[in-house]
């Protein structure tokens, strides 16, 4: 298995590994462990914006790394936007392998579970 | 970047350098690089010479008489020849195999390959310790069963087989019985003179010889008889045919004799190392051994880590060379046969690391790979979800316990 | 006693320098030891790109893809591979086979082994040159006919058959073709991409790489299905298990990338220097070159004297270290059935000298081994009784006439 | 093949092969080509005495031995003498391995060969 450096990086480094959610934080999950791919996501959003994003990750390299970018990328979007990720473009932001999709697939769903409690 | 610590030696082991001298000096125009069939000139005659000293050389570590080892291409096709030959040698007394779920691929898919043929056979499910017992063997041996394939040392999780107990059934029952020893030659000893063994594969590289050359051993008292996978020539008793592969063989030949000289104290080593590797990272807690706790060969260790997922915990202990099961299907995402068969859950499967140490592995190797792998698990157990049961805020106390 | 003039290149070559360096390099802890199946560590990896860049170098020699190529133990395994996989996968479609009488045992033994299974074999028998022509092979392929396999160099007396005419008949028959390539690969060009041939055994060990590897060429445009002989794991495309040899591998690389160099200029040196042997052993009288006297490979010559004794000739001539017939036979006293397909009486066959020059063979070597075999045949001549026919007195005149 | 130093030495440097035969010498041979071994000897005899043995041989190493040494132990020998050669004594003489007896037996029947033309 090749791993790009951003990966790598966001391997070694994870940024914003959840802490303790605040109360009013949302949470959203996808994914199972026996699939081998678990992302959660802790958002904490003011006025539907997103202020700090947090995740937890079970998965391969690839997965911790999608997820843990993607909290870097989320501050200061409102949640709408989170509903239509453009999935090809973090694919290609960091190198995933077409086998590795499945990793930016599971990231949305579980981002689309922490807005959609806030949307629905 | 500086090369991993090597704790890989059940893929494959360095060759020992007194082994490539050997082999060296049978390569090029100034060593004795003549055709070992050549029986017409002094070189070849000389080469012949050297073929039937390695012969002897490993015949003598495992108790058996020269005459019975035949060269092979490795024990891929020492149990391809074993296990086909018989089979299509005894085609007309019956058509079914014993064997195990847990065996080597070279065993299962030749196994599976008779059954193409419309051979029948019957997979033992090995206990949760991944021994398989003589009573299995006994009670799946049938009338028309000709032949028990069950190797010494699992490849994999290092478990050691009650080699002689099942031996003694096949005897009893009239069946062969076959044993890939690819993992346990060199390792624990074999004394093929005493244990009822009919057939028993070995590899060169497996015990710091080279690749590409392994040995079937093939009793001649009471006579095993085989059709042969390969012809042509004739060579080693019309069982396989080929110009004999001067260095590869005199390689194997000093490799089995540095290992039976150093077997014993070696076997010590290892088990001491392994040991204190186990204590090192059984304080991580969630941890389990995969198969027998003591009926293991000396170097191997099979780790289950729980609550971190298998890729990435490869990668992130990429400093240390290992697998995650064996390595011909490490590439493949699929999780281990081996495990699987032993009952883990997939997850568990995939989460483990099979750490193998030999000749070359020092004290501080082990104790570097202890730090590396501590340090990530408890890393990655950090950024790891809960189980999908338990609640967020439940899996954050968890790995706080946890941590140092 | 000072080591005998190396003339038996054709049963197998010294390891050159070059090969022997490269192979050193993968062998011990500080080199590329790792298995290339261990795609789970970086050394594992870095093996397997060595392995990847030996098939590249072995594909170029022969102008075929990389991907076609298929590592096996050595030519036999190739031979076998090729035939059984081919007649084992289309039996349904046919089970008859042509290949000729003057193969080498790895084909003959195998199709021998498909006869008791139930495949029927045609055997062309050559023209007293050694020639199987394609009109030969027409006449033997019918509607059942899978498999052509003929050899493109004869290891014995070195013709070499016109694969070309052979391979266009045997695609306009569909029908698979195999050629046996070990003696021509790195000595006779070959051309894949140009050439209609399906499959091509090779062996390392005839081009100055190491014994115990060889690989398969298999045309996967038209696409040639086999079955495999050896199973497990699923290597190679699934048609051929087992750990691959990285050291074996890369010293089959080098050997090839070496002979792709230097075949133009050594077979321009190895056919003057066989030149030069024939011009001054035919003066000697009663002395017939075996085998097609242009239609042949640089370095071989296979010749039969008149009026001596085989072993006699042998041991007399001991000071050169060569053949009669193969090496595979050389150990029996059996004339060579090579020889004998050609029509040659066992008493002249016996008295044939197979004599293969090679990369590290001198002109001061031919040089002496003209003066060693004129003066040895001389010698036993004087001292042979006559052919029955003729008085003793006779006999003498006969000797004398021919002494210098 | 082995062969021994006796062996070797005879077949190195043959004694006696035959030079022309006077009118009056007994000649016998024995053995084919087809066969791969054919021996021929020649014996100038005087009063039933044999004064100088020749031989031919087309054949192995051991053929030439056996032949050459023979030329050697024959003369002073009455012809009557060699009709029971001891053939045991002369493989064990020249060390021939159980599969080249026929050399012996070869050389036996050449030497019948030409002295039963004497006797008959
Ligand atoms: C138990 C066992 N059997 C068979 C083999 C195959 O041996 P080789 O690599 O010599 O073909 C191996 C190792 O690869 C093994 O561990
Ligand atoms: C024509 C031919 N085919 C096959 C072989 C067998 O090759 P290997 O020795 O690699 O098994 C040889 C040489 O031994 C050969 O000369």
């Amino acid at each position: 298995m090749n791993y790009s450096d951003i990966v790598i990086d966001h391997f070694e480094s994870p940024r914003n590994v959840a802490g303790p959610c605040s109360a009013d934080a949302l949470n959203g999950r996808a994914g199972s462990r026996a699939a081998g791919t678990l992302v959660e996501f802790c958002l904490e959003v003011d006025k539907g914006v997103i202020g700090h994003a947090g995740f937890r990750a079970w998965g391969c390299p690839h997965t911790i790394a999608v997820a843990s970018w993607l909290t870097e990328q989320l501050p200061g979007k409102h949640v709408d936007e989170v509903q239509s990720l453009d999935l090809d473009h973090i694919a290609a932001q960091l190198g995933l392998p077409t086998e590795k999709w499945h990793c930016v697939l599971t990231a949305e769903d579980a981002l689309r579970d922490a807005t959609r409690r806030s949307l629905g | 970047m500086k090369p991993p610590i090597y704790m890989d030696y059940a893929a494959t082991t360095p060759v020992d350098p007194r082994v490539a001298e050997k082999m060296a000096a049978c390569l090029t125009t100034d060593g004795v690089f003549a055709n070992p069939a050549s029986g017409s000139h002094v070189l070849g005659r000389t080469a012949r010479g050297y073929v039937e000293t390695a012969r002897r050389q490993v015949a003598r570590l495992v108790g058996a008489t020269p005459r019975d080892i035949v060269w092979t291409s490795g024990a891929t096709e020492s149990d391809n020849l074993a296990i086909k030959g018989v089979a299509h040698f005894y085609a007309e007394q019956g058509r079914h195999i014993v064997t195990s779920r847990t065996e080597h691929k070279a065993v299962l898919d030749t196994c599976a390959q008779l059954q193409r043929e419309g051979f029948e056979v019957t997979y033992l499910v090995p206990g949760d310790d991944g021994i398989v017992s003589p009573e299995q063997v006994a009670g799946a041996i049938r009338k028309d069963t000709v032949l028990v394939s069950i190797m010494h040392v699992n490849n994999e999780i290092g478990v050691i087989q009650d080699i002689e107990a099942i031996g003694r059934v096949c005897r009893e029952r009239e069946v062969l019985f076959h044993v890939d020893a690819a993992q346990s030659a060199g390792k624990v000893p074999i004394d093929l003179d005493a244990m009822p063994v009919d057939l028993m594969s070995f590899s060169a590289h497996k015990v710091y010889g080279p690749k590409g050359i392994g040995a079937l051993y093939v009793c001649s008292e009471p006579c095993a008889h085989l059709e042969p996978i390969i012809h042509g020539g004739g060579h080693e008793r019309g069982l396989r045919s080929g110009t004999l592969p001067t260095h590869q063989i005199v390689g194997m030949g000093e490799a089995f004799r540095v290992a039976a000289e150093e077997l014993e104290a070696e076997a010590a080593r290892l088990t001491a190392l392994r040991q204190r590797l186990w204590d090192g990272i059984s304080v991580l807690g969630g941890v389990r051994c995969n198969g027998h706790p003591a009926k293991r060969a000396p170097g191997l260790l099979n780790v289950c880590f729980e609550g971190v997922e298998g890729e990435s915990l490869l990668f992130a202990v990429r400093e240390l060379a290992l697998s995650s099961g064996s390595a011909c299907t490490s590439a493949s995402r699929e999780a281990s046969y081996v495990l699987r068969a032993l009952g883990r859950p997939d997850h568990l499967a995939q989460s483990s690391l099979r750490i193998s140490l030999g000749r070359f592995s020092t004290r501080a190797e082990v104790d570097r790979a202890i730090e590396v792998i501590n340090a990530q698990v408890r890393r990655l157990r950090q950024i790891a979800v809960c189980p999908e049961s338990s609640p967020v805020a439940t899996v954050r106390d968890t790995v706080k316990k946890d941590s140092p």
